[in-house]
């Protein structure tokens, strides 16, 4: 695997800078810091310089990006979201409460720690993170990717019974085919 | 052209639908059948977990309930305190108040103005106008800290006193705006595709509105100026010369979009009048230690004018330093499911998206 | 040796319509964001969002005409494009165009929408079943206008070739643009309905439809598919310069001819919303079918 | 003085009052006037408010748990669009096996609210149509907004927490251990043991 920066050939240094710089974020504003998302991706912040646009459906897209807090119901769609997606796919989770719950942390339905259920690549903390720190956490993530280390993927691919095991004690009735990849 | 009936989700992952939640139609052609909203997608129990924190605890988190515009819910939730406690505000912080809810309007209609040129395909819209709402988002920053979530209103006055020549920076911004306002206009107003596409479509039966619990700009473009800065006015609004749309039209989008149009007007106009009128003194009427704080038993009802439409809290003190229950209801409530659902049917699937944003639902407020 | 030149041509003029192709799209790109008050993406971006796509390491499909549409789409947009002269009088990108050419190309532009169609029924997603739907009617809106046009051009220089009809605009010493004006309104209009942007993009229209055709095709079907529309743009910009704008003789002027043609859709289509889809094909069979007639009648008398 | 700005209030007061005998009526402040009834007779009276009175715009219907009374309280909040007063109308069941009468044939909106406090709160309506699950999805606990429920409890038997949490450090004494000051005395009793 190219995870080892030294084994990379050219091949994988020139996918890896065409993946970089072209990242289709999921349209999916799955909690509040999808408010942050528009002005990010309009005029002043203007991320589609960095190559960085929206996709309609996750088979075109490669980042998920989880905005804040993921009610039960909607951890459900999010799996769903993230598995139809095709590899190599990035999370990024977005704001407090996907690394703690932030203050929901003792809401009966939203989820306090996002990467035992999907794996995560980057974090962006903050309530609600700034435009500025949504393109830092991009540019964190394309750093990941040159150096092939942005494989949470892979390890969902490697981790998937453990996964499943996290995903099915939340969501109650699993009612979802098990995915062909 | 197929006979049967196909079943259309549309979300809760759609890039068309506003926010996080389905709406489930049954399409015969082109044209919907029926409609089902499906919420439930952003539920985090803010409800519970008031009754879990104590009072100035409960103030952080209220903000959260919508995201568009938050302050109504801090305003709403400071106002009920007040009302329930008894406590006097001072003149300046209502001013600084109506001045605040006024700039949360306008940014929640230049984000209204993306969402609906957006629907129907007109991005350049939104990228302006979102983009110039960053102006307001910056005056929310120099005054509060925050660009979203503001935790500014509270219960007793505001936070903290105005900044050093903010009036001037709010007036220039204001400036700004009205010269860019016309700009939107000839882009989207004028423009003869977007007429043809909101003239006559979501119509609101203007008899029945009122019944079916329609608030906001959706009844006032139904020609019936009804508005709680008016009606039922708080904080200075009775000393405020402004005045309700009232739009002689169709009540279809088109009439919501030009409600919305001229309110924009009204609140630059309503800012420019604050700063002029602000009045000097205290900004803050204190409370006692917030650890020990209690609220005699007692109930309220309380409600603002939001963008879109009225936000009401009913909120209920058991004498403890804990609320008892805090209910929240947003306009969307109405507008989002049942009006939804009955507007949809017999419209084409090109308008679904287009309804929603008319209407502005908003999901986080829905379920809370 | 004739048949070397022909093969390498056409290879070149692959090669060509992509690279300009994908070049038009990424610059696009950039004029809309300017018109935005944005930077926007450098003017490679669009190949770079193609090489992404092909490298992506998985590719879902479901089924057999899945696999074929976007192969269906690619083979139309090169052969279309093997029939289209485009240069005037060189030797190596004249293509395989013959007599009759100008016909057989209303053909072929017609049956990639079908490929697709078939590929996006076989999906099962209900949004892009919806979407081929509106494609297709959305096509019989823009056809009739620009049908009309290349008819009336047919009669009025009695010719069904293209190299016929840039040979007649050189003989008369005009562009057929100033020959046969209203043919030409007629087909400008029909333009932006071809390219499918903005009032014209209901078919994929993301707000609605989820992007409507394609929303079931990732990696490398969308890459294949986007490679396609690179090289069918080209190929349509081609086809009325060589028109209606007297062809070029070298490729300089094909490029700044057939960009400052792009830019009418472009910047018409940044400016506009949607149109639904009755909407659309009434716009279509309104003014531009009144000019067809015009012309029409112009070329018959 | 003060009667002559509550006329308006004072004149539905008394016409609550004349229409019905077992009800209290007061004016609680300008435009917010609160009644309260038995839940056998809110239909009638709901009716008589929109059809007679004219207040024929439900802004919102409230449930509150009083659980040391065994009650559920619910506030039918009505808005005069005329003459700018709003009603609340509040009426009570058990809490054990709660039952209230569906209303969604006077306010089609009133489905919505009726829906949420089945689910949230476990009220029945009979006749109420509608799926079950509207906001929860298979919910199998008591429902959430039941002040019995203990939503901590029940967060540390399903989620995760992130690790780090538990040692708990006292953000006061840390401070004060790292800029060498002490903690002031005012603050010295809220701080950890």
């Amino acid at each position: 695997m190219i995870n080892d920066k030294n084994s990379q050939g050219i091949v994988d240094i020139i996918a890896e800078y065409a993946r970089k710089q072209s990242l289709f974020i999921m349209a999916y504003g799955t909690g509040c810091g999808a408010i942050e998302i528009p002005p990010t991706l309009t005029s002043r912040y203007d991320a589609e310089r960095l190559g960085i646009r929206g996709a309609a459906t996750p088979r075109q897209a490669d980042v998920l990006l989880i905005t804040g807090y993921l009610a039960t119901k909607s951890l459900k769609r999010v799996i769903r979201v993230y598995e139809q997606m095709q590899a190599p796919k990035y999370v990024i989770g977005f704001g407090s409460c996907t690394i703690n719950g932030g203050m929901y942390w003792d809401s009966y339905n939203t989820i306090n720690l996002l990467d035992k259920y999907i794996p995560v690549d980057v974090y962006i903390n903050g309530c609600m993170p700034r435009p500025e720190a949504v393109i830092a956490g991009f540019e964190k993530l394309k750093e990941l990717i040159q150096s092939g280390n942005a494989l949470g993927w892979k390890k969902y691919e490697d981790n998937l019974e453990e996964y499943r095991e996290n995903q099915k004690k939340v969501i109650v009735n699993w009612q979802m085919p098990d995915y062909n990849w | 052209m197929r006979e049967e009936t196909t079943t259309l989700y549309l979300g809760p992952q759609h890039p068309g639908i506003t926010g996080n939640m389905m709406v489930k139609l049954q399409v015969r052609g082109d044209t919907v059948e029926k409609a089902e909203t499906h919420i439930g997608y952003l539920h985090r129990g803010f409800e519970k977990l008031m009754e879990r924190r104590n009072w100035l605890q409960s103030f952080t988190i209220v903000c959260r309930i919508c995201v568009p515009e938050p302050d109504p819910n801090e305003e709403n939730y400071a106002r009920g305190v007040e009302e329930i406690e008894g406590r006097e505000v001072p003149e300046r912080a209502k001013y600084i108040r109506v001045m605040v809810l006024e700039l949360a309007r306008l940014a929640s209609y230049m984000l209204w103005y993306g969402g609906q040129a957006g629907s129907a395909g007109l991005y350049t819209m939104g990228q302006w106008s979102v983009g110039d709402r960053n102006y307001i988002l910056d005056l929310f920053e120099e005054l509060t800290g925050g660009r979203v979530y503001h935790m500014y209103i509270w219960p007793g006055g505001v936070r903290r006193d105005l900044p050093e020549g903010f009036g001037d920076k709010v007036l220039k911004t204001m400036d700004y705006l009205e010269k860019r306002l016309d700009e939107y206009d000839r882009l989207l107003f004028d423009n003869s595709i977007f007429q043809k596409r909101a003239q006559g479509v979501g119509i609101i039966d203007p008899k029945k509105a009122i019944e079916w619990g329609v608030v906001g700009p959706p009844l006032r473009g139904c020609g019936i100026p009804s508005d709680v800065r008016k009606d039922d006015p708080y904080e200075v609004y009775d000393k405020l010369d402004f005045e309700v749309p009232n739009i002689d039209g169709n009540s279809d989008v088109w009439a919501r979009a030009l409600v919305r149009r001229q309110e924009m007007r009204e609140s630059i106009k309503i800012v420019r009048q604050v700063i002029e009128k602000m009045p000097s003194g205290e900004y803050y009427n204190k409370i006692p230690n917030p650890l020990k704080w209690s609220i005699p038993k007692g109930d309220a009802y309380v409600k603002t004018e939001s963008a879109r439409g009225e936000f009401a809290y009913y909120m209920v003190s058991d004498g403890s330093d804990k609320p008892r229950r805090v209910h929240v209801k947003g306009p969307a409530y109405v507008h989002g499911i049942t009006l939804l659902e009955n507007l949809l049917v017999g419209e084409n699937i090109a308008d679904v998206s287009f309804i929603m944003n008319s209407l502005g639902t908003c999901p986080p407020e829905m379920e809370r | 040796m004739d048949l070397l030149i022909k093969i390498l041509g056409a290879l070149a003029t692959v090669v060509l319509a992509f690279t300009v192709g994908m070049t038009y799209g990424g610059l696009t790109r950039k004029v809309i964001a300017r018109i935005q008050n944005r930077i926007g993406p450098p003017w490679y971006q669009n190949f770079l969002d193609n090489l992404k796509l092909i490298l992506k390491k998985e590719a879902v499909h479901h089924g057999f005409m899945q696999h074929v549409a976007p192969l269906w789409l690619i083979a139309m947009s090169i052969t279309t494009l093997m029939f289209i002269p485009i240069l005037k009088d060189g030797a190596w990108f004249t293509n395989f165009n013959f007599d009759g050419d100008l016909i057989l190309l209303l053909y072929l532009m017609v049956i990639g929408s079908l490929g697709m169609a078939l590929g996006a029924g076989q999906t099962g997603n209900p949004n892009s079943a919806i979407g081929v739907t509106r494609g297709l009617t959305q096509m019989v809106g823009f056809e009739i206008p620009w049908v009309m046009a290349l008819v009336a051009l047919m009669i009025q220089y009695e010719t069904t070739s293209i190299t016929g009809l840039m040979d007649a605009a050189e003989a008369q010493g005009t562009w057929l643009v100033f020959s046969s004006p209203f043919a030409t309104i007629a087909a400008i209009l029909a333009m932006p309905g071809m390219f499918r942007y903005s009032p014209f993009d209901i078919v994929g229209a993301p707000a609605e439809l989820a992007s409507g055709p394609v929303s079931e095709f990732g990696g490398k079907y969308l890459s294949t598919m986007m490679t396609s529309g690179a090289i069918f743009a080209f190929v349509k910009l081609t086809l009325y310069v060589d028109i209606f704008f007297g062809g070029a003789s070298n490729l300089v002027e094909l490029v700044v001819k057939t960009f400052i043609l792009y830019m009418f859709p472009v910047l018409w289509g940044a400016v506009s919303p949607r149109f639904r889809t009755e909407q659309a094909v009434k716009f279509f069979w309104g003014w531009p079918v009144l000019f067809g007639i015009i012309g029409l009648i112009q070329a018959s008398f | 003085m003060e009667n002559k700005e509550l006329v308006l209030e004072n004149t539905l007061v008394q016409a609550l009052q004349e229409g019905f005998t077992r009800l209290e009526a007061t004016v609680k402040r300008k435009a917010r006037v609160e009644a309260k009834i038995d839940k056998d007779i809110l239909p009638s009276l709901l009716l008589f408010a929109k059809e007679k009175l004219g207040y024929n715009h439900l802004s919102h219907i409230g449930c509150v748990d009083w659980i040391e009374d065994g009650l559920f309280e619910i506030v039918y909040i009505l808005w005069h669009p005329t003459e700018k007063i709003n009603l609340l109308i509040k009426a009570s069941t058990e809490r054990e096996n709660a039952i209230m009468p569906n209303i969604d044939y006077i306010w089609r909106q009133a489905n919505t609210y009726e829906r949420e406090m089945r689910e949230m709160f476990g009220i029945e309506f009979p006749g109420l149509v509608g799926r079950k699950d509207f906001i929860l999805e298979d919910w199998q606990d008591i429902p959430p907004m039941r002040r019995d429920f203990d939503t901590e409890k029940y967060v540390n038997e399903h989620f995760f927490n992130r690790p780090g949490r538990e040692d708990a450090k006292d953000v006061r004494e840390q401070v004060a251990k790292r800029s060498g000051e002490d903690i002031p005395e005012f603050a010295k009793k809220y701080s950890r043991k």
